[in-house]
């Protein structure tokens, strides 16, 4: 099994977090897995990326190509990366920020992250909804260790974050495909 | 101890802390930054000496200065700060000086971009400062080899007293990957020479200038056995489905991670390809090019630096094939097999 | 009968290749004895710069290291962070901390780094063959200033001690000259303090000593100490500067 | 009486010692030595006043003072 | 014009005036004084500019600024200066300016001593700098071509918008010898893209930074192309007596002058024995090693720099044996000819 | 109506890279504003720094040269002496212009190169990802001073303005402060009369900017005026300097 | 009457402009712009004094103003 | 023909220039020539030396390792370069500063040119009666033109220095070996 994820969408979005929580998570099921952030010129506001691939194997290049998922938190990023998905890859989108192509055949979740994490009152957890769904749809991590590293992760002195994480993960979890 | 995930940069820099590292001096550049900060991070913490110089010629020199005075030392940055130091590199190499110099490779020449690159090759093997010296450079593959080579060049400098280079690219300072840290520090070893101050022995000078006729061809003389044995005794590789191989990929660095790949998608095809992987850069490990064997095919972040060493290690006896790309395009996988499939035959 | 001016212990007994009357045999003695007086040649190290007196090492008896041209500080600095309980000073001609140096000089004393710099000012590059230094005045002919220093063109003999004095991190700055008796016993005065302060952990603090080079100047010995006190000291006045 | 010594092979002949001695007791020599220049040397039997003077202006350290 | 007895150093830079070099920085450093010194006296003069640098690093920039601007720019200095220098360097190759830098060689590495040395042709020829560049190196071997070859060096530099290296060693930067000086000062070709002001035309930029992905990739093609462009036009070399050689010297620069002297001798006692002396340096002369032959001997005054480009070329098709020294010690005619003389037979 | 305020024919019309909030861009405004205003546009060669101000020149619509890490203002000492009839100016930051630049700084400005340079003081290295510059403040986090800068360790904020005023090559030296309405009066004034001094031919004139860097300093918009007026400029004090 | 223009698409949203409006006729718009943030407006209507204000502040010189 | 002379003496005693005045009259001959300078660490009274080669033919290296003629100007660089004489060679020693060593079995031309020099009344012109000297036993260059290029370059405002320096090679010409 090798799983190739391109996490992408604007600086403050917490994408590289993303990105990293995931790769966590798969270092505790003693996966192979590489992280590999990428920057644009803009340091805030700005286009960012990572990718993350995890694996039975070895990993070769941390760079992908041709990604079996793509985790798009805005339209920019989406237009930049959606030529980038396998035909049999997984699409992730937030439709807060970003239009999915109707004409796109590939399997598809989208749903509102953005939205969602303002309802659970912190727009920055988006990005946890967003795993949620990605993990709903494709187990490559068990959400268990998920959990797990969020956890530890977290600012011991703010449980509140640790919870609102938590909830949007789970949130997340509860996307069909479709 | 359990593996935990951390950049190449980050990698190289607690390699060298756990080495005996207790001096670092650089100045910030992408994309090597995450190691500056982790050395601000920790070195005072864990009773080391962090120093943001005011440049890279700065840092190089202090690292001259640090070295000289016994301790482990330290700097890094990327390719046009490198590029600064040459002077300062080939002072320390002329006077003898144990020190690691770490270059996270972006695209060039000039300001460039900072999309990983592999074109310091040359710079680093063939002594970009003046004068006929050499360092020991070491290509790590992996963050775990960031951490393991780094921990290495610091005891094989010592060994030596050269200069010894961590040669690595954007993609793997970058790159997060499970390490293992292995925390044995190492027992330092003595250092006659250090500079500590005269007492209780004849006055100490560390100095890379012989006036005297004849003076400056002995340290050369010198340097040069010491190069011999060196290229006898460090040469590093590795090496994969090498046996019964018609075609030898020969990559080092991220690349190598790549052709890594394409060999075994190859092999799975039946393709009989191998890997070797130059892990020291300098020596170049012309020992794994002994067996004879019909065909190479190198592959690099550049337009063909490392082929010249292959060129030279074969020196005809096989047909030597280039794959290249620069300036932050990075040969892919399929680039390789497609590039394998048109050479393999024939 | 008791010898009352002797050869300082730091100070090798050998020849040097100094120039007849060249300051630079003047300052390393001076600093011998500094040394030899406050008992500290077996903590010192030094750092020679790359200039007329490159091979310094040669000529004292303590622990020296070679700094490319310019970059003593920063050579100084690496000992000095790693060593703090030896004494480190600098020494370093008008072209090696005032042109190439600069950027190395400046950020060390900003550092604030508990050093000492012995800085000899002698208004041209010796050791290249008589170039023009930062510190060459007005009109002085030198041989890349062939018709004498044009502010227009080359601007300003430099004044970086005073520039240094501007900086917090910086304790002590003198400026003496190497042109007579008194003047020279001002000037181990001098030295003495700059070297105490890093013994008492004051800081960074710098000695610049304008310094005869005849040859370059076509003066006879003798007549490059009145240039000092009639001439160079008028650009660059003496005294205590911070 | 105070006197001096002077390291005559070390000696470049640059004469400020001369010019500071205020008994004017130093005077330039005519043989050379071994660096083929004209050392100077001590007139003895004049009222040298051990006042170093010509020690501490002497660049390469070849005067000592003994008084 | 009758010739008149010049240094090395003052034909070089009379060369670049005569070629219109109008800008000159640069720092003083031994051996090459008289360099900086010729241009000081007589750039003024002749309605050039000349400016003494605070430092090496200051005057390759002050270079790159007025060959930006579009007018005949130079720098020169010696080993360790030419060191500082890498960086600035990368970038005029980067933003595809004319420059040139003279490197009047001297022992390393460090601060070494001022021995003439031919100990930076790597640097030279294999971009010390960072990035996949290259710069025409012109290596001469008499002051007459240290005029002519400065002079040429313009022009390249001009056609192929790169930067150009004049690289001697101390030997030739400081003999004196008879020179003609030919004093055609050359048209001057247009620049369209110097910053000149931006009156009439869209404004330019001079620039190597290429941030937007694929572009810098694209640079860094564009400059291959030039490179095998120059490769194929630019090779220049000398021979002597090779038509029945079994065994070819190969020599550039002062070390071809004590080679040639050792050829006529051995002639001269009836050994086949014949020069290839290398003029240009990068592009290296190739070409001169098209005809089969048995056996060469390179010689040079470092430990096996140009031996590489040598061994490259032939590709195992011949014998190649070596001789150098380094660090101020020069092969002499002696040295040769008791060499060839052991590897002449068998 | 009339448009009294509209962009300038100098500054593209596109956007910028810059993050929400930055002095670049007004910084690069105003000098476009400058530029147009004293009909210099096709007389002007700019030098860019590297430094998150690295592609000014995908910005202005004028000549413009890069210039490595620091060297600015050796590059446009290159252009100016060459081409003296043009306008060529400097745009750099702090580390550009204090740390890896100093020497270049220093000694242009000693040469008194009639040259102007735009010097963008925000306390941190931008572009690399907010690290200490030499110009930080004291106790101020960066990701190489996590515990905030300390003068033992990396000496004082540097007031590189106040020692080049000391040059006599140095003609006009003035403090600003992009902070709020009228301090950006003020930085226009004192954009255009550097400029003019190069028009006129006086020499060295630099205007030195106080500039916010919301990011690195991890304040909003609104907070770094605020932090710009209440302590930088305690630190670095407004006004004309020379 | 004094108005202002804003290109809202240039417009990152710092607020400063905001902040130094005397009328407080600048306003945070909800809807996100191509850059994806959200950019500001001028509410019309109000008495613009045509002070520039705004306009100088702006770093992304997305206002101009008409009198 | 070639023929290799080292000039040696200490700074000061216009070493490089004797050198370079022998070189302009090869030229003057249409002779190929070289000529070497090196310096010491010591700028001032330390050792200097140059090396001339003149030929019919292209010249080697301008370094010389065997000379065929030594003119050596004080004793340190005798000693210095004694050996680098070749059997057959020509030493021209002042013996106002060195004295040669009677084993030596080369031809040898000694004098003492600095006193004659002063006796001239111009120490500097010692290197002008060694020059004299060496061109008497060695017809390398015709005297005539040595004297060409001693007119050419001596400064126009200064005759008498001019007057001096002919007669110091006048002097030296007067010279027999033995
Ligand atoms: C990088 C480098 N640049 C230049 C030189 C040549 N160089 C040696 S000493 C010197 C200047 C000497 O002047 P100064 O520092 O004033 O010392 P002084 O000889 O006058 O005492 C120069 C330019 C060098 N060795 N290294
Ligand atoms: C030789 C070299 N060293 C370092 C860098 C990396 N670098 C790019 S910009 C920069 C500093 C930026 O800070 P500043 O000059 O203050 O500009 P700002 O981004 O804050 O506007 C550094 C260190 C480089 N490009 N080249
Ligand atoms: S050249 Fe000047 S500084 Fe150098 S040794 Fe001679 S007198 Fe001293
Ligand atoms: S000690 Fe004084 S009096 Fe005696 S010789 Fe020296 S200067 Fe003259
Ligand atoms: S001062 Fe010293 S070197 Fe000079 S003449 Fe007197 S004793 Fe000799
Ligand atoms: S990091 Fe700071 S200086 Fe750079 S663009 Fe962002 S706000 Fe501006
Ligand atoms: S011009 Fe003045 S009043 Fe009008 S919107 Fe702008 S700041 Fe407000
Ligand atoms: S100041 Fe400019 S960029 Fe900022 S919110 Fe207002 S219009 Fe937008
Ligand atoms: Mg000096
Ligand atoms: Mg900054």
């Amino acid at each position: 099994m090798t799983e190739r994820i391109i996490i992408a969408g604007s600086g403050g979005q917490g994408i590289m977090l993303l990105g990293k929580v995931l790769a966590e998570g798969a270092l505790l099921e003693n996966k192979f897995v590489t992280w590999l952030p990428a920057y644009g010129p803009e340091v805030r506001g700005g286009a960012a990326h990572c990718m993350v691939t995890i694996s039975d194997d070895e990993i070769g290049s941390p760079h992908i190509d041709q990604a079996d998922a793509l985790i798009i938190m805005n339209q920019l990023s989406l237009d930049k990366f959606k030529g980038r998905l396998k035909d049999t890859g997984l699409m992730v989108v937030n439709s807060s920020l970003a239009k999915p192509d109707q004409s796109m055949e590939t399997k598809t979740i989208s749903g509102k992250f953005t939205d969602i994490a303002i309802g659970l009152g912190n727009i920055k957890v988006a990005n946890m909804v967003a795993l949620g769904s990605y993990l709903a749809a494709k187990r490559i991590v068990s959400p268990e260790n998920i959990l797990k590293v969020i956890q530890e992760m977290a600012p011991k002195d703010k449980p509140e974050l640790l919870q609102v994480n938590i909830a949007a993960l789970k949130k997340g979890t509860e996307f069909k495909h479709g | 101890m359990p593996k935990i995930l951390m950049s190449g940069n980050d990698a190289i820099a607690e390699g060298a802390i756990q080495a005996g590292c207790s001096f670092y001096a650089g100045y910030p550049i992408t994309p090597q930054n995450e190691l500056t900060a982790y050395m601000a991070n920790n070195m005072p913490k864990r009773g080391g000496i962090f120093i943001q110089a005011e440049a890279e010629v700065a840092a190089i020199n202090m690292v001259f200065g640090a070295a000289a005075a016994g301790v482990r030392a330290m700097t890094s940055s990327s390719s046009p700060g490198i590029s600064l130091k040459q002077e300062g590199i080939s002072y320390i190499a002329g006077a003898e000086l144990p020190a690691v110099i770490v270059n996270i490779m972006r695209g060039g020449p000039g300001l460039g971009n900072i999309a990983p690159s592999q074109s310091d090759y040359f710079q680093a093997t063939r002594s970009g400062g003046h004068g006929d010296y050499h360092c020991l450079v070491l290509a790590p593959a992996s963050v775990q080899e960031g951490y393991d080579l780094t921990y290495l060049a610091f005891s094989l400098a010592d060994k030596y007293r050269v200069p010894a280079i961590i040669l690595g690219d954007g993609l793997l300072g970058q790159m997060m990957e499970p390490v293992k840290l292995t925390s044995q520090r190492p027992g330092l070893p003595a250092k006659p020479w250090a500079l500590t101050g005269c007492a209780g022995r004849k006055a100490n000078v560390a100095k890379s200038f012989y006036l005297k006729e004849g003076d400056l061809e002995k340290l050369n003389l010198k340097l040069q056995k010491k190069y011999k044995e060196i290229i006898a005794q460090e040469q590093r590789w590795e090496e994969l489905f090498l046996d019964d191989a018609r075609l030898a990929l020969v990559a080092y660095g991220s690349m190598a991670r790549i052709a890594k790949s394409a060999v075994k998608t190859l092999r799975a095809k039946g393709k009989r390809v191998g890997l070797i992987r130059p892990v020291s850069l300098w020596p170049f490990p012309k020992k794994a090019f002994a067996k004879p064997r019909n065909k190479y095919l190198v592959i690099e972040m550049s337009y063909g630096q490392m082929l010249e060493d292959v060129q030279l290690v074969l020196c005809g006896k096989a047909q030597v094939e280039f794959l290249g790309r620069s300036g932050g395009g990075i040969p892919s996988e399929e680039e390789i097999i497609s590039k394998v499939n048109k050479i393999y035959n024939g | 009968m008791d010898k009352i001016y002797s050869h300082p212990q730091s100070l090798r007994d050998v020849p040097t290749h100094y120039c007849p009357g060249c300051g630079h045999g003047l300052a390393h003695r001076l600093i011998a004895e500094a040394v030899d007086e406050l008992k500290i040649r077996e903590r010192v190290i030094a750092v020679a710069p790359v200039g007329c007196a490159v091979i310094a090492y040669d000529y004292w008896d303590f622990d020296c290291s070679e700094a490319a041209h310019g970059r003593a500080l920063a050579v100084a600095t690496g000992i000095k962070r790693v060593r703090p309980q030896n004494i480190v000073f600098t020494y370093q001609g008008d072209g090696d901390l005032a042109a190439i140096g600069t950027n190395e000089t400046i950020h060390a004393a900003n550092r604030g780094e508990n050093l000492t710099v012995f800085f000899i000012n002698n208004a041209v590059y010796g050791m290249t063959g008589g170039q023009m230094a930062p510190t060459t005045l007005l009109n002085q002919k030198t041989s890349t200033t062939p018709e004498g220093r044009d502010a227009q063109l080359q601007g300003y003999p430099l004044k970086i001690s005073e520039m240094l004095a501007l900086l917090p991190g910086v304790k002590y700055i003198e400026r003496v000259a190497l042109s007579s008796p008194q003047e020279i016993i001002k000037t181990k005065k001098a030295i003495k303090k700059a070297l105490l302060n890093q013994i008492e952990g004051v800081g960074f603090s710098l000695v610049e000593m304008l310094s005869p080079c005849p040859t370059y100047w076509g003066l006879s010995p003798k007549d490059s100490l009145e240039w000092i006190k009639n001439t160079m000291a008028k650009e660059f006045p003496l005294g205590v500067i911070k | 009486m105070p006197r001096i010594t002077i390291n005559k092979n070390k000696c470049k002949g640059c004469l400020l010692c001369v010019g500071v001695c205020p008994q004017g007791l130093i005077v330039a020599q005519e043989a050379l030595n071994v660096r083929g220049v004209k050392p100077v040397r001590f007139k003895a039997g004049g009222k040298c006043a051990g006042c170093a003077r010509c020690a501490l202006i002497c660049p390469d350290c070849c005067i000592e003072v003994y008084k």
